[in-house]
């Protein structure tokens, strides 16, 4: 389903996320069969592969296994070397200098031979990025860097406009060459390194069918040695049900997000292991305080506990995930352990509405001094909505036994964006924050952020909460930013600002003669490399 | 071994036949069952009109997602949400009564009255006439409501009235070549000779006489596509959206679980379809067969 | 050249057509009983008012009715030098008729059995033995098809020459032989360019063409104005004393009858009236005369009348409704020679064909004593 | 002919231009896709507006456009930043085949029916279910009709018809290809239509005066019928036929993953990728002016004196 992929600040070494290993992943670096095909199907097809500007998911996988960043994240969290070697952070916090491989080189650009990637690229790439011609939801991310500039061929310094906590994983964003492009000074979808990008990642891109599927081969000289994989394919389906069968059927070797619907068929299938991982994202109703009737705290908290949100995740999502009580990344340091969810408890929602000065009108419908408690729900169209759909219904009928009348209003995608976030014409909306490999929710609260196309669409705005935000952001240390953070989600959650419901966890569904699967919550191939088929299997 | 029976008795004046012995009976059959369909059609609008359903088709039971029939009081058993699948049925006609309606008469009036201009008066009107059910014929159907709702808003009444447009051309030339035809049978200039207004001519005799077997056809068809069309959109999620419910949506949300070996959440609707529609287009042919009184095929 | 001798080319005996007017349950009793002879290389000519059952009768013969039930029941002898057989020969057995008190009640018919079997007879005859030419000619050429290859089709399926050459001279010769001007451009011209009286000559040099015995003309020359018509007529009159084929002629004109006819046969309500030789039956003397043959002949223009500015006669009443048959005379409600004596009888009985002279029979009480 | 070649250019001239009316009065912006996944805040747009040069009146913007297509240059897809030229043909030609296929099965089914039922009364008990049949199957929802036929092949034939399975595939791909073209043949309620015309049509020729002087001449009443009540009636139905199936491609090509025009109209809809969408619109207007241009020819060549208008 189609999240709001916006980019929060949050960052990834401090998530202690379950990321999925298999049971094979122990046994370490052996020498492990090289070889095999993998084809794994997509919902969608990708518009541009490379990193810069990829939009979607399944781009930004893509990217993954063709491109490398500076740093990139090991399965245990920390912090690892990539393109660079090592890295020294200066006294203020403000510089960072990276000492880069020198056994590097570009994906061969058709015949020529291959160029060695060097600190220009990385330089590049970042002018690249911040170009305000260049289209690219990664601009935001990097404003905290002040320059950059290259030291000697193989060292790279940057500057930070001010000093932040974990920045150093935020240097995983992907390098680009800078032979690759046609345009030296900024990149748009019609240049052609968009469509045949060429990086220094373990996988090459071979061709791209008709059909857009993309096949890419395994990188004989990548640094980190060769991957074990010969060839990755991506194959890009229209119709969810039919990339089931089509896994069931070994038409394809993988699915990397299955249809909750599908998992209880796949879980009887003993050819398949479906591999969990955290999805790194919430979902919630959100609530526009705009709307006199929502502007009281009590209303907004009745509905929280008109919910079951249990019986929800448990019909619809067989269970596959964790209901949350505040805005925090769940198992995030900054989540707060002791504040629970509402729980399910109609009655207390009918005693608060009553509260708030609700009465039961004849009709059912709670009603106040002659407004009625009627509300319209704003949710995005997609052809595979299913799960959406059973939500927000479910969500209409808890709240009719509370007295509330719901009007659920189907919008498509773009219009219902303008809904949101430009006209504020909406009531109550139903989506999914997905954290990228860094986020922060001061964006979504801190009532600076109220207005058209900002995060903060419900115009939630209470002096404390914003205070809070700002303390917790320019705090360095580690457990005073704990407290805050603590302190923020006990307080959002009483406040109620969203309806918080759950996060859900992802499944990863393939065929079980791929070995040693280890994946990563956002990016997912960040480990494809170590994969690999048994001989045995290679051979379909 | 056909058999064919004199009337006993004294042969005489034979319009006072009943009408089962008038016509070929397949033709009645085609028919009554026809009818049957648009009185089953007509009564499940009233009972949705006056919500009198056996069960609320919005109130979901998530203790019951997608019930077989015949389950605890759900006669049709229940969709993905736990709803009561013929209460939703019921409900489903709402979505398309009105707008198939309007989609019919859209496409069949403006038909007729291209139609006869462009048979009747011919000349310029024509060629521009012509030149304008050209146009429209060129566009697939489908792809142009795709590019409406996806630019506009996807509700069902954009869609029906984009599909009465598409649908004018072919009234308009079935009219024409029509008239065309009588024109040729030198029928007109008689009706002209005899000193009968143009209104009277065109109206009762050319397509009243003439034209309303075709004119049927085209409106029982026509309700059939309608359904079908919607059915085709909710499959690309631009169908009429939850929660009001459609045999197209059901159909579609039914779906997902049909390659699991769940048919029934989809069969349901799909039935509906079929036995409508089948209803629609028997009707359409029966009709035809016993105004143009041919022998019953 | 009277039957006696050889059996004749074509001996139609009790022939019965019948249709079934579902509006109306019951049979349309199109011919009823009808027996007729063509001779060798003589001419049959069938007269009578449209709707009287002639074309049906033609059309049984040629096996070419597909309403149902169709013909149930008599038989169609026909005795060329080739071929000889009953055309209706075992098709009784598709068909099962009740009858009450000699009104047919019930018709079973296996219409496929009947239509496969009677296809299976009439395969090998049709246009070679038996060819046919209709009224409408224009309609009855394929419009998508150029009357060469219409001709040349023909001649390919019936005579021996097979080859293209071969044929298309042939046809070239026929098309001659009907007397169409520049017959080389007409052959490759497509019947919708050419004339009604030319298409009918192409339609009779497509039927001669494959050289039958027997010429069934089905009013061949309605729907051609008055002056096309003569020369059809003349036409047809020389291929006749040049070829002698033996024709069975289907006509409601009495003058074309009079100038092709040898013999000739008055049809009404289904069943004929009068049958004899033409100068009988189209001759003055009224009294040895069907009544309605007597009013026909009345009702035709002839030079002797104009003289005599005798103005022409009609014939009252309308033609029988050969649904709801009077159990009498059929021709009783509109006849004017009804006596006193045999009124009677005329409403009551249905008269049988007796001969009154050698070679000439009549449907009428008066003659019946 | 050349007026009807003008009249086809005329025509797609017409059709470009509704499209195009259509996405310039739509509301939104075509630069959304772009803006996926970040807050396109005026500002972002104005950059995004400077870096496309997008900035032209209506009538600019088509005629750029159109003069593009006169010298063969389709624009790019604001979505891929591909060319939307030759991608089109590649996608195009999958659709045409899955078209033409499609409409060979429903004549291949119909036209026997329909002649059976035509041919002569005493056939109706054969033709009747028959008739029904095909009424039956074209009253079904066509993606629901794919849904069964997929479940089939899997679980009875055990094979799985996915065209893009079949390119790879071994020696018989073409049956990975054949299902959907079934589905499409069968369903999106053609059959019956193309059943009844053709019926009523046979029907009516064989009524005819010259059919009849076939018979009694001896000759094949088929041959003689043929022009008038077959190929006349069928090319007629193909070209009215065509704007239909193409619709019901688009849900096909959904079900069973074949890479055709149908997909991409979907995707460019929702994306409103303008060049992708006229294109798209201009190539599927172009079938169809093509085959309603076979069919005037070949009722020109096989008749050309027009015997009956």
């Amino acid at each position: 389903m189609k999240h709001l992929t916006f980019i929060l600040l949050l960052t990834m070494s401090l998530l202690s996320t379950i990321i999925g290993v298999s049971q094979a992943a122990e046994s370490g670096k052996t020498a492990r069969p090289q070889g095999g095909v993998l084809n794994y199907g997509e919902y969608g097809r990708p518009a541009t592969l490379d990193p810069i500007t990829s939009n979607e998911m399944i781009s930004m996988r893509i990217s993954e296994l063709i491109f490398n960043g500076l740093v990139g994240i090991n399965e245990r969290q920390d912090v690892v070397p990539e393109l660079a070697q090592s890295w020294d952070i200066s006294k203020d916090n403000r510089g960072y200098t990276f000492k880069l491989r020198n056994d590097v080189t570009w994906h061969p650009k058709g015949t020529e031979k291959p160029v060695r990637f060097t600190a220009n690229d990385v330089v590049f790439t970042y002018n690249i990025m911040m170009n305000p011609k260049t289209i690219t939801p990664l601009k935001v991310r990097f404003e905290f860097i002040e320059k950059v500039e290259k030291v000697d061929d193989y060292t790279v310094r940057f500057t930070l406009k001010r000093p932040v906590l974990n920045a150093l994983a935020k240097f995983s964003f992907k390098i680009i060459p800078k032979h690759g492009l046609k345009n030296p000074l900024y990149l748009t979808r019609d240049d052609p390194f968009v469509q045949q990008p060429i990086g220094t990642g373990p996988y090459m891109l071979k061709t791209i069918t008709p059909d857009r599927e993309i096949v890419m081969v395994a990188n004989e000289h990548y640094f980190k040695g060769r991957p074990n994989i010969d060839q990755f394919v991506a194959k890009p389906f229209a119709d969810q049900n039919i990339l089931t069968q089509a896994l069931t059927f070994n038409a394809i070797d993988m699915i990397v997000l299955v249809n909750p619907r599908s998992i209880a068929e796949l879980q009887g299938d003993k050819r398949f292991i479906l591999q969990p991982y955290n999805a790194l994202s919430y979902s919630f109703f959100g609530y526009n305080l705009r709307n006199p009737l929502l502007a009281d705290k009590r209303v907004r908290q009745a509905f929280g506990y008109a919910l079951n949100r249990q019986e929800m995740l448990g019909s619809f999502f067989n269970n596959q995930g964790t209901i949350i009580s505040g805005p925090f990344a769940p198992g995030s340091w900054a989540y707060n352990l002791d504040v629970q969810p509402f729980p399910y408890n109609p009655q207390k929602a009918i005693a608060l509405l009553n509260e708030a000065g609700f009465k039961k009108g004849a009709d059912g419908i709670m009603q106040k001094d002659g407004h009625k408690l009627e509300l319209t729900l704003m949710v995005p169209i997609e052809k595979e909505s299913e799960a959406v759909k059973r939500v927000v219904l479910a969500f209409q009928n808890y709240l009719k036994n509370v007295g509330a009348s719901v009007k659920v209003e189907f919008k498509e995608w773009q219009s219902w964006k303008e809904d949101v976030f430009a006209d504020h014409h909406f009531d109550i909306i139903y989506a999914s924050w997905v954290f990228d490999d860094s986020a922060d929710i001061s964006s979504l609260f801190h009532s600076a952020e109220i207005g058209p196309w900002k995060n903060n669409f419900g115009a939630y705005s209470n002096p404390e909460v914003d205070s809070l935000i700002v303390e917790s952001k320019l705090t360095l240390d580690h457990e005073k930013r704990r407290t805050i953070n603590r302190k923020l989600h006990a307080m959002l959650a009483d406040e109620a600002p969203y309806t918080f419901l759950w996060t859900l966890t992802n499944y990863s569904a393939y065929h079980k003669k791929i070995q040693h699967v280890a994946i990563h919550p956002y990016k997912f191939f960040s480990y494809a490399d170590e994969w690999y088929i048994p001989v045995s299997a290679q051979k379909k | 071994m056909k058999k064919y029976t004199q009337t006993s008795g004294e042969i005489g004046d034979f319009s006072q036949l009943p009408i089962w012995q008038k016509y070929a009976l397949v033709d009645l059959l085609y028919v009554a069952y026809g009818l049957l369909i648009v009185a089953l059609v007509l009564v499940s609008y009233v009972l949705g009109m006056f919500n009198l359903l056996p069960h609320d088709p919005q109130q979901i039971n998530i203790e019951l997602l997608m019930a077989s029939p015949l389950s605890d009081g759900y006669l049709l058993g229940t969709d993905f949400l736990g709803r009561d699948i013929l209460s939703r049925l019921i409900m489903g006609i709402q979505a398309y009564f009105l707008p198939g309606l309007l989609a019919i008469s859209i496409s069949l009036i403006v038909g007729v009255v291209l139609g006869v201009l462009s048979g009747y008066r011919g000349g310029r009107i024509e060629t521009v006439i012509v030149y304008f059910t050209n146009l429209i014929d060129s566009f697939p159907r489908l792809v142009l409501i795709l590019l409406v709702i996806a630019a506009f808003k996807p509700d069902i009444y954009y869609i029906m009235i984009v599909m009465g447009i598409t649908g004018i051309p072919t009234v308009t030339t079935a009219i024409a070549n029509k008239i065309r035809f009588l024109a040729q049978k030198s029928f007109i200039e008689a009706a002209i000779a005899l000193g009968l207004r143009t209104r009277v001519i065109i109206m009762k005799h050319i397509l009243w006489y003439n034209c309303r077997a075709l004119l049927i056809i085209q409106a029982t068809l026509g309700m059939g596509e309608a359904i079908l069309l919607e059915t085709s959109l909710s499959y690309l999620g631009f169908g009429v959206q939850e929660p009001v419910s459609s045999w197209g949506n059901m159909v579609q949300s039914g779906a997902n679980y049909f390659l699991q070996g769940n048919f029934w959440p989809s069969t349901a609707p799909a039935l509906a379809i079929l036995f409508t529609i089948l209803g629609f287009n028997l009707l359409g042919d029966g009709l035809n067969n016993i105004l143009e009184d041919r022998r019953g095929r | 050249m009277t039957a006696a001798i050889t059996p004749p080319l074509l001996k139609i005996d009790n022939l019965r057509t019948y249709f079934y007017a579902r509006s109306k349950h019951s049979f349309v009793r199109a011919v009823d009983g009808v027996s007729l002879e063509v001779g060798h290389s003589e001419t049959v000519g069938v007269v009578g008012e449209s709707g009287s059952g002639k074309s049906i009768a033609a059309m049984s013969v040629m096996g070419l009715i597909s309403a149902g039930p169709g013909v149930i029941g008599g038989s169609i002898k026909f005795a060329s030098h080739r071929v000889q057989k009953n055309l209706l020969e075992g098709l009784d057995k598709f068909v099962k008729v009740e009858e009450q008190h000699g009104r047919v009640m019930v018709v079973h018919k296996d219409d496929s059995g009947w239509q496969n079997a009677s296809e299976r007879i009439m395969g090998s005859l049709r246009g070679k033995e038996i060819a046919m030419i209709f009224q409408n000619p224009r309609a009855s050429l394929n419009p998508y098809i150029t009357v060469g290859e219409q001709l040349t089709e023909a001649i390919r399926l019936h005579t021996a020459n097979k080859s293209p050459k071969e044929s298309t001279e042939r046809a070239l010769y026929w098309l001659e032989r009907v007397k169409i001007d520049s017959p080389r451009l007409r052959f490759d011209s497509y019947p919708s360019a050419m004339s009604g009286g030319m298409c009918q000559r192409a339609m009779i040099a497509m039927a001669l063409s494959s050289e039958p015995s027997l010429l069934i003309a089905d009013e061949p020359t309605t729907g051609l104005d008055a002056t096309i018509q003569s020369k059809i007529v003349d036409l047809m009159e020389e291929l006749k004393s040049e070829t002698g084929i033996s024709t069975l002629l289907i006509s409601h004109d009495i003058s074309v009858i009079s100038r092709l006819a040898d013999r000739v046969a008055v049809m009404y309500g289904g069943a004929v009236v009068e049958y004899g030789s033409a100068q009988l039956v189209l001759g003055e003397d009224a009294s040895i005369k069907h009544p309605y043959t007597a009013a026909l002949l009345a009702s035709v223009p002839s030079e002797q009348k104009i003289r005599d500015k005798d103005n022409l006669q009609t014939i009252d009443g309308d033609v029988l409704d050969t649904i709801n048959v009077p159990p009498g005379c059929r021709f009783f409600a509109r006849c004017n020679q009804v006596t006193p004596e045999i009124k009677e009888k005329c409403a009551t009985h249905h008269p049988d064909l007796r001969e009154i002279a050698p070679g000439h029979q009549v449907r009428c009480w008066r003659f019946n004593g | 002919m050349l007026k009807e070649l003008a009249l086809a250019f005329l025509l797609l001239l017409g059709v470009s231009f509704i499209v195009f009316a259509i996405l310039y009065a739509a509301p939104g912006d075509q630069l959304n896709v772009l803006l996926e996944g970040q807050l396109p805040t005026p500002e972002v747009r104005a950059g995004v507006r400077e870096a496309l040069g997008v900035a032209q009146s209506w009538y600019g913007q088509y005629f750029s456009w159109l003069l593009g297509v006169l010298s063969g240059n389709f624009g790019t897809s604001i979505r891929t930043g591909l060319p939307v030229g030759p991608e089109l043909l590649s996608v195009s030609l999958n659709t045409l085949y899955l078209t033409l296929g499609s409409m060979l099965v429903t004549l291949l089914i119909a036209i026997p029916i329909a002649l059976y039922a035509s041919a002569r009364g005493h056939l109706v008990s054969i033709s009747w279910p028959l008739t029904m049949l095909g009424y039956v199957i074209s009253a079904l929802p066509v993606f629901w009709l794919g849904y069964i036929a997929i479940y089939i092949s899997i679980h009875w034939f055990n094979f799985f018809p996915l065209a893009s399975l079949g390119r790879q595939s071994d020696v018989n791909g073409w049956l990975y290809t054949f299902v959907p073209v079934m589905v499409l043949g069968l369903g999106s309620g053609t059959i019956s239509e193309v059943i009844r015309n053709l019926r009523e049509e046979m029907t009516r020729v064989m009524a005819e005066d010259y059919v009849r002087t076939a018979r009694a001449k001896g000759a094949s009443v088929w041959r003689h019928a043929f022009k008038e009540g077959l190929l006349i009636p069928v090319t007629e139905i193909i070209a009215a036929k065509i704007p239909f199936i193409l619709g019901g491609a688009v849900i096909v090509e959904q079900v069973f993953n074949w890479p055709g025009m149908g997909r991409m109209a979907w995707q460019a809809a929702q994306d409103r990728d303008f060049s992708v969408i006229m294109g798209i619109a201009l190539i599927a207007a172009t079938f169809v002016r093509l085959g309603s241009l076979l069919q005037r020819t070949i009722c020109a060549a096989v008749n050309p004196q027009h015997a009956r208008e």
